[in-house]
């Protein structure tokens, strides 16, 4: 049974002695814990919005995907009314998986242990020797139906809760929907999945990657400090870019760095948003599609997206938005965006899902472009994330030492700064160097569910 | 929509041909098998010696080197097991070099640095000639294993690779690579390493 | 210490929270948890009767085998006197494992460790340099010897259990001993093993295997559907073959189907059962054979053996009883007998163990040709069962999802038939169309057993 | 009793023969031996591509094909612990092709369906000629790796295959197969796989 | 948090019903229960000292290795002021490991995460981007260095503890110093170590190697039983080399055989002290080093030295010391010392890690001699050790069964002689053959450790 | 300190002349190489089969048999990583002879009574040709697998062999081996066994 209330562990920790508010310091031991991840699974990965996959990944009736909420096996499948459904993979007969591959398109989910059937919306169908009702007569056939989660599609991002009760989706969001909606509702077509995500999975534990993706920007200074020898990012010096706006809330966070920095021989300070836009597209947007980014962005954030675009961040508890761009020989810029699910698989092991994204009204040459860079940078053997999930199993290794465990992760560089009177968006707004606020926010966020009576 | 075509089948011309007793297989233990396994086995050897310069110099310069993504489907639909879209792997060349350069020069690639202890384990070589008669088409089985820091227990993945290999000036250089891995959710952290 | 009273897991939860009895559900949790593991091996491994081994595995003194009891490993010995023995493979000076191979033959075991030695039979003779007693003089020398199991050779199968004071093995099969006889008591001879197990191991649950001995039939008409693309298994349609008696007492269950449909040609309707004793001898059984049955076996049991055989079932908690015939294409029928041990290694670990046997008095020839069928559908490469040992993970892996832990397994498939008047045997009787009746009592014993005060 | 012979000695003629240097011995290299190892590699390469019909094209009708039990035994009675009363695999031609059948036909081969992704590198090759030209004595080593599913780790079995291959009409066919695995308590849920 | 009072487990059981004072036994149970495990990494791993390796290992200043207390990893490094330090390899930031290579030279460690930096002593140099100050102020830069445990140099044995304040380590060794300074004080120069440890895993609790090193003679009449087939080994018949006297104290203890048995040839019965040190110079040291021997051992020291040597034995909890000696062909004697740390790795793992070592001042030659005896016999390969690295694990694997749990390990061999009048040592002293009693010692501690209150 | 050089390099000549296309390799199929490998695998087969004392007689008298300890260093510092001076092995002909001794005529050699069910796959096999006409230097990987007891997972070692064999009246001998495991903390309780 789920603790109903703030619980303790079997050595009578409670929640609040691993997170020390004042100091802004969490125990390690967090990142190593069997009866935390436990909780976790119940009163985050049980409560929260969490993404699955992208519309497009599932184009037709039938069609369906396997993922992961937590360590529950989801099946992800668009009914015959174009509906995206979320069903447990886990047969209400007597619990077998009920589909056996990663993908595919069925209008019937039939388990192949004792042949009981589901439609693509979770129906219970019926059991063979339909005379026999091998199901019975104690519960209703409608009781009998594939586990339903809450969906809901946000542009094209698929995302579902257990909590059918809780806040809707734009509450979770919160402050944070203004950012967001930039990135993946600004075009008609929306962002598409460039195909499957990858998969691998790393000896961690999940938060080691999480409280990374709640703008962690300071650790590309020294573990991504390669990116420094390529001129072509940036001036060579990390360390400006390291400058700009953090915005956060509800645990969600984005990093909004300027752009003129980064392109000041295009001399964009003294143009025009319009002119801005013209000269320089958000990358990975085409000339083509501005009108559409004028009418469903405010002018607000059409300047944002101009001049401080979201670049890289998470959305709470798993999710990593990064949105990269890359100077061409040729002057074009590439951008690509990328998006993780930090899958638990237990307290010491977390599996890497790392989608490519683009607009789906840009050129398949285009795409593809994108696609490599993504490739080549991000993921399984991207040279950018290879460093960090080398790096993340030494925190959990660390984290199972009887001294280890009582050391902390410190997260003690407070922004000092005033937020920009100028600044249009809402939220947390963090400005100048990058620190550690919004990471502590994401923290926070982990304290409020885990201690929450429910 | 091309960039979601789960279903591009596993292109016929990149297994087919290499159906056994097919016209164009050359014997094991003829001079061409028997060069093309010494490249094979030199290749293995510099890479798990982290000789990566000298191993570049074993790659043309029109190199296509992918690993498809793998995807679990039922027995009737083993065309669909191999994804082309997104890949592990996607590299040219110039990428492969930019790739060498991170690792070999900028003291900062943390993924391979301390590097893995690796075994290129190189079995079941079959090559085929081509139009080209240069050029060999070589399938090869690899067990990788990899050991990081004091890790007790071996990171293992077996693959194929079907490999074009271009003889220029009188030695052999890979012109075309790809790697079709034996897992849908890699068992390591990353592949900073090549295969 | 073992758990006194009726335990509760440390999260609070009650056996009686995880099986529902009015709705005839289990929870899914029970297929995952550590701790329920460690009850079941106090509360079940340690208390009931379990297989171990068949005699002739061991004909000659000196003879071992070292086999499992739960988590526990046991030598099976024949001593000087015959007897067999079941011997706890802990070596009582420092708990080094005596044996350290699977078979072989000796007088004496003497452990590798520090040379303490000890008889076939347990008896503790010594250690070395007898002079120094180096076992020491705070325990009696018979305090020393090798812990003994309480053992039943019923006909030649070999049980043991640690309960010394508990129920004889008679009362623990109940009922079921009138049908079990039918099999493993009916001739002089005995069935032996025709060879040591396969052993084999699989990531779940014993439970997954265990729940599914006791009788489930339903499953095979889609997990096993390929068997009706093969003509000699009846007539195609598996659904016909589901229909029969299904018989249960303490947790033990067998399925026994009309012999009659499936061999319709021989019209043995209207036969007595002597005839049908001469026209078709339960497979296996030669006719040379069929004195001796009728000597050993009721009147009752012998109408049954030939008109509805116990052909499917389980021995709770954890032995599997399958007695399979193959009509051959010469016309013959052969049958083989097998039995599966699953064995538990730890709460997400099973080891198949699996043994095939055959009277021990019908000639070599049959012997093997009983033995091949069995390989080739049984056990390892068993065409029929590989299907199941590929099953069961899936639903243990669901058993750690938190919402999947949440879900149940349902039993609510009821008989609602009355007994067939003319069925002699005893225990709980279920007429027609297989149901859930005897997997829930299988469950009804787990709860008796792991919610009783000891 | 014989069925119950767990003391039936690894029958001679199936190892010593095999012993080094004995006179039969095809020199590594030999096109005899070129061609053996020619056609297990592509052996291995038809099941690991499921293409298992072509695979049975490779099979004598008389063929033998069986996988002995292991049990552990000390070092004094070796010749004990390769079990050939129950064993893992007892097939003859015609079993093979009811398994192949069911595998491909029925649809509903659940072991196999999603299948494994296998490989089956074959290393050690050594070849003996018999009495009969046209009959090789082949002695291979393997190492089975087998995934399934999302699952992270590969499943390994090594083990030793004792293969009798003739020649007819100029091709290659496995006329018997003995497989000795390298564990008493198998690593996998089943043997649904041929080795 | 720390258990602060005697604990108790989960299920109930105290530290007291584990073991068994009257009766001298220990349950299995203790070599494979996962929350004994966290105890003893907090009541025994966190507080007495422990052995990381060699001074010469680390000569230089910047030299650095990388080693173990427990399941945490510690620096052991070389300052610029020539000490050693032993850092928590946790990086006060966000708990990164911070040294990811097992030995080198460097002035400063820098974590690879965020570039924080600190001096081979643990102190905190700074953070990237000096200005932005990204340790924050919330704490001063004192307290951000790495954690610092107590250090003491052995001779040239390295120990370190994390209980600053608990006893010293000459208390530590208490009546034993009297023992280990015989070997490890003798000379001037003090032994080296021949070159970095060998290191490999068994899956067996580290207790198993723990209770063993405690003096346990008796197993290697028969786990070693082979060392007699080889006459150089004594004279065939192990069983005499089981006499001698065994000391013990605070859990250490060592065995010091007669050496006159050993070398009847020479006749040494009846020489002198002096003379024996001319004829025989204990194994390892050479002629020229008596004067320094005789200068820093008492004469009492002396005299054990040539008579009685300590020869084997083990410092609590996981240190095992051994000096074995053999005979060459040529009439010399070539000795070499080892030192094994059974470092935990989780309950069910131990991490083996085996030095060899050498007086520095003997020649490269007789170091080499003796570092070849030492792999052939000891550690990875060596030929006596093997075999026990192979038993352990089976008592491991005992201790997990419901019924193994439950059996014990005795320690009932009671020494039942005085100590010998002449014995000019302190210490509990044991005379003749080789009894359990030290071992009992080493389990005495272990339960003093394991239920203090702390 | 030379016993503590944990900064001896891995010896030049025991590994930059085994670069590829340096003069003196032998083909991969040439008589040479077709000979070594062909003695590679019946070693192989001989240690896997216990026949401990017919592998003793392709042991040359002036044996030297060694492995070196590993050690995870920065890339900048692989020459560190292979420790010779306290090593796994380091053995002559006359310890290996004490070895197998032990191990088949005590009776009491528990580590390997009962023994492992082992593999030793032998790969990537290259062939070097020496000053001496009669000797060779081979280059081998193996991919050890160890099973022992009821283990349900097998152990898995890779490994690289450096080895110098020589030919004696016409039966080739091992003369040296230096065995680079791909470890630096073995997954093993013991090298009980030979690599
Ligand atoms: S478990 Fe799905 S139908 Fe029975
Ligand atoms: S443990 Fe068996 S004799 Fe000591
Ligand atoms: S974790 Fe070390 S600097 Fe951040
Ligand atoms: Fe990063
Ligand atoms: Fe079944
Ligand atoms: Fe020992």
């Amino acid at each position: 049974m789920l603790t109903k209330t703030p619980p303790s562990l079997s050595d009578g920790t409670r929640i609040d002695d691993l997170i020390h508010l004042q100091t802004r310091e969490v125990q390690l031991r967090v990142l190593a814990d069997p009866e935390l991840h436990r909780l976790e699974m119940d009163r985050i990965f049980s409560q929260t919005w969490l993404f699955l996959g992208v519309a497009n990944e599932i184009p037709n009736p039938g069609d369906f995907m396997v993922r992961s909420m937590g360590d529950d096996q989801v099946i992800v499948t668009r009914s015959r009314d174009g509906e995206v459904n979320v069903l447990l993979n886990v047969c209400p007969h007597r619990g077998m998986r009920v589909c056996t591959t990663e993908a595919g398109n069925t209008p019937v989910h039939k388990c192949i242990y004792h042949g009981w059937a589901f439609r693509p919306n979770g129906d219970f169908i019926g059991s063979p020797v339909e005379k026999e009702q091998m199901h019975g007569h104690i519960l209703p056939k409608s009781e009998l139906g594939l586990r339903r989660a809450r969906v809901k599609v946000y542009g094209t991002l698929i995302f579902a809760t257990w909590n059918l009760e809780g806040p809707s989706f734009d509450d979770f969001l919160g402050d944070m929907k203004f950012y967001y909606d930039m990135l993946f509702c600004r075009s008609d077509g929306g962002l598409e999945a460039l195909g499957p995500p990858q998969k691998f999975t790393l000896h961690a534990n999940w938060k080691t990657a999480g409280e990374q993706s709640a703008c962690d920007g300071f650790h590309t200074l020294t573990l991504h400090r390669w990116l420094g020898d390529f001129a072509k990012f940036g001036d060579g010096d990390l360390t400006t870019s390291m400058y700009g706006t953090e915005v956060s809330a509800n645990g969600h966070s984005m990093r909004c760095p300027p752009v003129a920095q980064k392109f000041k021989k295009l001399g964009l300070e003294d143009k025009s948003i319009e002119e801005k836009l013209e000269l320089l597209p958000p990358p990975g947007v085409t000339k083509e599609m501005l009108p559409e980014l004028k009418r469903r962005l405010s002018s607000e954030q059409l300047r944002l997206l101009v001049e401080s675009p979201p670049q890289v961040g998470g959305i709470f508890p798993n999710l990593m938005v990064a949105f990269i761009y890359v100077p061409q020989p040729d002057g074009t810029v590439v951008g690509v965006t990328s998006l993780h699910a930090y899958v638990p698989r237990g307290p010491d092991k977390v599996e890497f899902t790392n989608w490519f994204l683009a607009e789906r009204d840009v050129s398949l040459e285009m795409k593809q472009k994108s696609l490599q860079i993504g490739i080549r940078m991000l993921g399984t053997s991207g040279q950018i994330e290879q460093d960090d999930s080398d790096t993340w199993p030494h925190m959990s290794r660390n984290a199972r030492g009887p001294q280890g465990r009582l050391s902390t992760m410190k997260y003690q560089a407070v922004c000092n700064q005033p937020p920009r009177p100028d600044w249009p968006g809402p939220g947390h707004v963090y400005e100048g160097f990058t620190k550690d606020d919004t990471q502590w926010n994401w923290w926070l966020k982990w304290h409020e569910l885990m201690s929450a009576t429910i | 929509m091309e960039t979601v075509q789960q279903s591009a089948p596993v292109a016929a011309p990149q297994v087919e041909p290499r159906a056994p007793f097919r016209p164009h297989r050359l014997p094991v233990g003829s001079d061409a098998y028997n060069r093309v396994a010494e490249f094979l086995y030199e290749e293995a050897l510099l890479l798990d010696d982290l000789r990566l310069a000298e191993w570049t110099e074993g790659l043309a310069e029109d190199l296509v080197y992918t690993a498809p993504l793998r995807q679990t489907r039922h027995f009737s639909e083993q065309h669909l097991t191999v994804i082309r879209s997104v890949k592990h792997f996607d590299e040219t060349y110039d990428s492969i070099m930019g790739r060498v350069g991170r690792l070999t020069k900028t003291n900062s690639a943390w993924a391979e640095d301390p590097p893995s202890r690796t075994r290129r384990l190189v079995t079941n070589i079959l090559v085929d000639a081509t139009d080209n008669p240069n050029e060999f088409d070589a399938t090869s089985y690899v067990l990788l294993t990899r050991n990081r820091f004091e890790e007790s227990e071996m990171m293992v993945l077996s693959l194929v690779r079907y490999d074009r290999i271009r003889l220029v000036d009188g030695r052999l250089k890979l012109a075309k690579r790809e790697i079709i891995v034996d897992q849908s959710v890699l068992g390591m952290p990353n592949l900073a390493i090549f295969l």
